[in-house]
């Protein structure tokens, strides 16, 4: 029971790495309608521009700011000169040009950086929280910024006229245009925005897994599964999609062993969308033709 | 030892090569050889999810490249081919094929991982081109009898997993196992030389088993799994990434089992500084070559030099990816054949030669390990010696252990 | 015979003409490369038929390529079949799987049918190392097999023969994809893709048609994969990577979704983009590689295929 | 009545063929212009070339300013609000905020917004109980007055209206064309107004044009118009 107990809190840590990331997701995907296949490569990258600067003598905390602004605007920049040419292409195109940013990033990364793993620092205190053997410190942190996270995407998306907007675009870009928004900067921000998330979700994340150029290839994996199971045009959905992602992998490992885990977990969520097939938490969309 | 003086030890070596017989019996070549080349060829995942191990193969064009600049192997510059397979079989077959068939090669070396050499490995040998010093540790490259033009190129997985047990069935009878091991022919070919090693007491000592599959975000699951098993010896059959996880998190939780981390995931910058060096105080592993950034090697000439080497011609590697020691060594056992050829630059001749090395030392492996193949012993290191971490670095102790 | 008609057949007649030519007049390795090309245009193929004309996305026809190349492998391996016969077996049991992955697959749509398609992908490899299938399978040492001589006594190397048939495998292949596609099949599987409502409205069964085409698209890929497993000798998990099915979507997008020529195109794409970049840059293969895909999205956003219609509608 | 919208020689395309071959109109500021013609004569491809949602030449002049050249956004923000044939509703989001959308380029001033949407539930009662809706729940009816409704929240000095009467029951279209009678004369808003309905829409307007494939045909005052033997037969049907 206590190993029990034991995988459920590792799960819920996992989860919560992978819900920083679905985060991301839910960013790009309520400003473009895409799902960026490049995310996790972007926010690896952030990562090690985190690392760069720490390297060089940058405390934590101005490295990591420096690292969200400087994201924000790679990744507008990204979406301004390597997705826009792509804007009107057919959809599978443009997930053609994620593959190859995705190849691109991880590896120039790979060549800047080497492919050796790196331990990246943490800001939270090495010893766990009232001295459990359950939960690390970073752990705990690293939920606790992706919660916060989450309710400050919240609110942008439900409360300001330039979340709002953002949503518009995404759904309707020729409507958006006749009400005075300019899509071609939603579509930026968008991005910007996602990759500024990114950029926090690789930092808490590195620590844990260590900083390499496949760091992510994985936990976009699970992210991709843990948004689209809680809904992946819904940040609540997406962060308890992600939580729930981490737990289900670690009970199912621990309940029939590791050897189909990933096989039986992937079933499982398939099984959930076939019975609610906008995610556990997504919005229904009914349409009238 | 800085540049100048290693050029210098490389012309002496040189110049006495020059004055052996072999250099002037006559000239024999088979294609990919001539008066001025000695073209190889080479398989390398410079993509795909193993291009962590491409920089093997940069490393060891860079060596050559350092080679060729100081005149080459009697007189011919090796031209080294080394083409990206991506790690995927269906590729490695195509290049490889490319390589013997289009570029003629003289001979396969090193070409990396063990599902891409199976790809070609009856191709190369129905050609009869040899397939030598391959970069994976399965055990079936040593096969004189089935497949007498293929040579392993480092201690076997299951060599290295057979001596652990054998110590820990010397240190601890009574253990109760847990093991952590790679889904893949890389981890499970440790799993079976440990259960090898242990033969009959396999059954009962090993009490628990964890897989993990490269493309998981963390083995967290899989180790509570496997502490909570109640075992008091643990297994790490890892690469680098999942045994620094692996190490600390086994620390963190509160469980002390004496931990055996295999050879590959044992390197100090790489794995232990990255898991934290006094989570791996008491861990074992055993050794064949230097680790570069192991403090008590700091002053040994041949791990100077390959950091003197790094600098000046790999500057893009990091040093301390014990990838490139690696490579540095592999290509400086490789020159040792080639010289050894002398003027008889035949597929026959190298493989001869290959299959004849006696009492060879290298840059890089331990004091005392000496390298020895024969014609029905194709295992060209079959040395390791069981260490121990200080939280500083690796302490050697007991014997050179052969296998 | 319409004039369009005409001349894409004698574009046909030319193109095997010369694919018939090849193999007389460039070396053995070179053949195994056009055969890998033919082979992943026949998958190609497949996966246009599902996400080209039918609209579903899958980021897991690897799972596919694999489940034919090891139904190939393990006949040849455990019962000495001969290799001809693992193609239709390859095909059925894909298709079998296919149209059952397509029943409750066609409940979802969109990212998650990418997701699900993906799941396979993912999966698959842990079920081929999995210990109760290792028998048969070989696990993660993969199963090793012969290449077929030529029959009948025909003076022709193992490469050329090897050729050969898979040209006339894939000139059947398309042969049929093309009639299914100009059939009334062909022309429901399109009105489902633009007008899901309208289709079902007219009486289509989208259900029935969804998970049919799944099946006939896992049915083209199986084939390619036992193919696959004949001419590179050697099944493993690793030669199914989940890259594979990733570079399998970014072939029908290179070549042309939703076109019977682009899978050519997009199998030489495959084929050789890779080799390029590796011969482009030893540091940054995997970055050349993706400029490729940005620069082919970028010039040819509607495949080779599209790009070649513009320009002979700029010509005409 | 001075001009507010004036176009000359407009010539427009979607990159094929030339939709709208040259035509020239204007819209008297407060008055209500509508523009008759068959399917296919390029009513619809006239608003779009105003907005900017075509390729365009010609010149087209907009309370003085020079518009042609100005991307669809810039328009919108001189005031003018297209209702799109379609209805341009944004299905996922709810009724509010369809409207809240239509107040973006104002999006700072919270009381006007607050105001405006008190007025447009007064015209259309039915979207206030629809309010938290999602709006691709709601009927074709709602979503036309959901459109036009998003269109006056930018406080426009000119709607463009693209065949709001398109797929409706007669009881609907009636109500929708008395506000918007409404909303021209109470909230000085000057119409441009693309129909098939040439009854309904010719007693709405004061002035009107014909097309037949992308030219003007003719033109003048409403009155005139319907009272043309040509217009009766094929447009009135009387």
């Amino acid at each position: 029971m206590d190993a029990l107990l034991h995988q459920v809190f590792a799960g819920l840590a996992s989860g919560g790495i992978y819900a920083s990331l679905a985060l991301a997701l839910v960013m790009i995907h309520n400003a473009t309608n895409h799902i960026n296949f490049a995310q996790g490569e972007m926010a690896m990258f952030s990562t090690y521009i985190a690392w760069s600067l720490i390297n060089i003598g940058v405390p934590y905390w101005a490295a990591f700011v420096a690292t969200i602004v400087i994201s924000f605007f790679a990744a507008a920049a990204i979406e301004r000169i390597l997705i826009r040419p792509v804007e009107k292409a057919p959809v599978l195109t443009v997930v053609s040009v994620f593959i190859g940013l995705l190849l691109i990033l991880n590896s120039v990364a790979g060549w800047i950086y080497t492919y050796t793993i790196k331990s990246f620092t943490s800001p939270f205190p090495s010893e766990p929280p009232f001295g459990n053997k359950f939960v690390s410190s970073h752990e705990l942190g690293a939920i606790a910024i992706a919660l916060f996270v989450l309710v400050a995407m919240y609110l942008f998306f439900r409360v300001t006229p330039l979340g709002l907007a953002m949503r518009a675009a995404a759904e309707n870009p020729a409507s958006s245009r006749l009400v005075g928004i300019r899509v071609g900067w939603m579509l930026a921000l968008g991005w910007g925005f996602a990759g500024a998330i990114g950029a926090i979700a690789g930092m808490m994340i590195a620590p844990l897994v260590y900083l390499d150029p496949n760091m992510m290839a994985g936990i976009m994996l699970y992210a991709f599964a843990g948004a689209l199971l809680g809904g992946i045009d819904n940040p609540w959905g997406a962060v308890i999609g992600g939580f729930l992602m981490g737990v289900l992998e670690n009970v199912v490992g621990a309940l029939i062993g590791t050897e189909l885990k990933l096989t039986v977990a992937l079933v499982l969520i398939i099984i959930v969308l076939l019975l609610r097939p906008n995610g556990l938490w997504g919005h229904k969309v009914v349409s009238r033709v | 030892m800085n540049l100048h003086h290693l050029k210098r030890a490389i012309m002496a070596l040189f110049a006495l090569l020059a004055l052996t017989p072999s250099a002037h019996a006559e000239k024999k070549y088979d294609p990919g050889a001539s008066d001025t080349e000695i073209k190889i060829g080479q398989t390398m995942p410079y993509s795909g999810p193993a291009s962590s191990y491409g920089t093997i193969g940069k490393a060891e064009a860079a060596y050559f490249k350092m080679i060729n600049e100081l005149g080459g192997v009697n007189g011919r510059k090796i031209n080294l081919i080394s083409l990206d397979d991506g790690y995927t079989p269906p590729k490695a077959v195509e290049q490889v094929r490319r390589l013997v068939e289009q570029d003629q090669v003289l001979f396969l070396w090193q070409n990396l991982g063990t599902p891409t050499n199976s790809a070609f490995h009856k191709y190369v040998n129905s050609k009869k081109i040899p397939h030598l010093f391959l970069a994976t540790g399965a055990t079936k490259w040593g096969d004189p009898k089935n497949f007498p033009w293929t040579m392993g190129g480092q201690p076997t997985y299951q060599a290295e997993a057979t001596i652990y047990a054998k110590h820990l069935l010397k240190t601890k009878p009574d253990a109760k196992i847990a093991v952590l091991y790679q889904n893949d022919d890389y981890g499970k070919d440790y799993v079976k030389g440990l259960k090898d090693g242990l033969k009959d007491k396999a059954q009962s000592m090993i009490v628990a088993e964890q897989g993990y599959e490269t493309a998981e975000p963390s083995v967290d699951s899989q180790v509570i799994k496997l502490q909570s098993s109640g075992a008091d010896t643990f297994f790490i059959f890892a690469i680098p990434k999942f045994a620094a996880q692996t190490i600390r998190k086994t620390y963190d939780i509160g469980w002390k089992p004496v931990v055996y981390v295999n050879n590959v995931s044992s390197a100090v910058a790489n794995v232990l500084q990255p898991a934290g060096l006094e989570k791996s105080v008491g861990l074992l592993t055993a050794q064949y070559f230097k680790d570069s950034h192991d403090p008590q090697w700091a002053n040994s000439t041949d791990v100077k030099q390959y950091l003197d080497f790094m600098k000046k011609h790999h500057p893009d590697g990091d040093p301390k990816d014990s990838n490139n020691a690696y490579g540095f060594m592999q290509a400086n056992l490789l020159v040792h054949v080639l010289k050894a050829c002398g003027d008889n630059l035949t597929r026959e001749n190298i493989l001869k030669q290959a299959t004849s090395l006696k009492n060879l030392e290298l840059p890089m492996l331990l004091p005392g390990i000496k390298i020895n193949t024969s014609a029905d012993d194709y295992f060209i290191i079959e040395q390791l010696q069981m260490a121990r971490f200080d939280g500083k670095e690796w302490r050697l102790f007991g014997e050179l252990l052969d296998y | 015979m319409n004039t369009t008609n005409k001349s894409q057949l004698l574009i046909a007649l030319a193109a095997i003409a010369v694919a018939l030519v090849l193999p007389f007049v460039v070396p053995d390795y070179r053949i195994f490369q056009l055969t890998m090309v033919l082979i992943y245009s026949i998958a190609l193929l497949g996966l246009n038929i599902l996400t080209g004309y039918n609209g579903q996305i899958s980021l897991g026809h690897g799972a596919f390529y694999a489940i034919g190349a090891y139904t190939a492998a393990i006949m040849m391996d455990k019962a000495n079949a001969p290799y001809w016969s693992t193609l239709p077996v390859a095909g059925v049991i894909c298709l079998v799987v296919g149209f059952l992955f397509g029943l409750p697959a066609l409940r979802l749509s969109g990212h998650h049918l990418a997701l699900a398609t993906l799941a396979l992908a993912v999966a698959l490899p842990q079920l081929l190392k999995y210990k109760h299938l290792e028998h048969w399978t070989g696990g993660v040492q993969g199963i090793n097999l012969l290449k077929p001589d030529a029959p009948f006594g025909l003076k022709l190397s193992q490469d050329q023969w090897l050729y050969l048939f898979t040209l006339a495998v894939v000139v059947l292949m398309f042969v049929l994809a093309r009639n299914l596609i100009r059939s009334r099949v062909g022309r429901a599987l399109v009105a489902i893709r633009d007008h899901p409502v309208a289709a079902e409205a007219m009486g289509v069964n989208n259900a029935m048609y969804k998970s049919l085409t799944f099946g006939v698209s896992a049915l083209y890929t199986g084939v390619a994969g036992a193919l696959s497993a004949i001419a590179v000798q050697f099944v493993a998990p690793d030669s199914f990577p989940l890259t594979i099915s990733f570079f399998f979507l970014v072939g029908i997008v290179v070549g042309g979704v939703a076109s019977i020529w682009g899978p050519i195109f997009g199998g030489f794409f495959i084929q050789f983009a890779p080799n390029m970049a590796d011969y482009l840059s030893k540091d940054l293969t995997g970055a050349v590689y993706g400029v490729f895909l940005l620069l082919f999205a970028y010039v040819m956003p509607t495949g080779v295929v599209g790009f070649l219609r513009k320009l002979a509608s700029k010509s005409a | 009545m001075s001009a507010l919208l004036e176009a000359q020689d407009l010539h427009a395309s979607y990159g094929g063929p030339a939709i709208l071959k040259g035509i020239s109109f204007t819209v008297g500021e407060g008055g209500i212009t509508t523009v008759l013609g068959a399917n296919g004569a390029g009513k619809t491809t006239l608003l779009r070339a105003i907005c900017g949602m075509c390729h365009r030449r010609g010149r087209v002049r907009f309370a003085g300013q020079a518009i042609e050249n100005k991307a669809t956004e810039d328009v919108v923000r001189l005031g003018v609000a297209h209702v799109p044939d379609g209805r341009g509703t944004f299905l996922h989001l709810t009724t509010e905020e369809n409207l809240r959308l239509g107040a973006y380029t104002r999006h700072r001033d919270k009381t006007g917004i607050a105001h405006d949407l008190e007025r447009v539930f007064g015209y259309f009662p039915k979207l206030k109980e629809r309010r938290k809706q999602q709006a691709g729940t709601l009927s074709g009816g709602e979503q036309q007055m959901l459109a036009i409704s998003r269109g006056l929240m930018l406080r426009p000095k000119l709607m463009l209206l693209d065949e709001p009467s398109f797929g409706l029951a007669p009881l609907i279209v009636q109500d929708i064309f008395r506000i918007m009678r409404a909303i021209n004369i109470q909230d000085k808003v000057s119409i441009l107004l693309v129909e098939q309905n040439a009854e309904l829409a010719l007693d709405l307007a004061d002035t009107a044009y014909l097309m037949e494939t992308g030219q003007v045909v003719l033109s003048g005052p409403a009155e005139q118009i319907r009272s043309d033997p040509s217009v009766r037969k094929a447009y009135l049907g009387y």
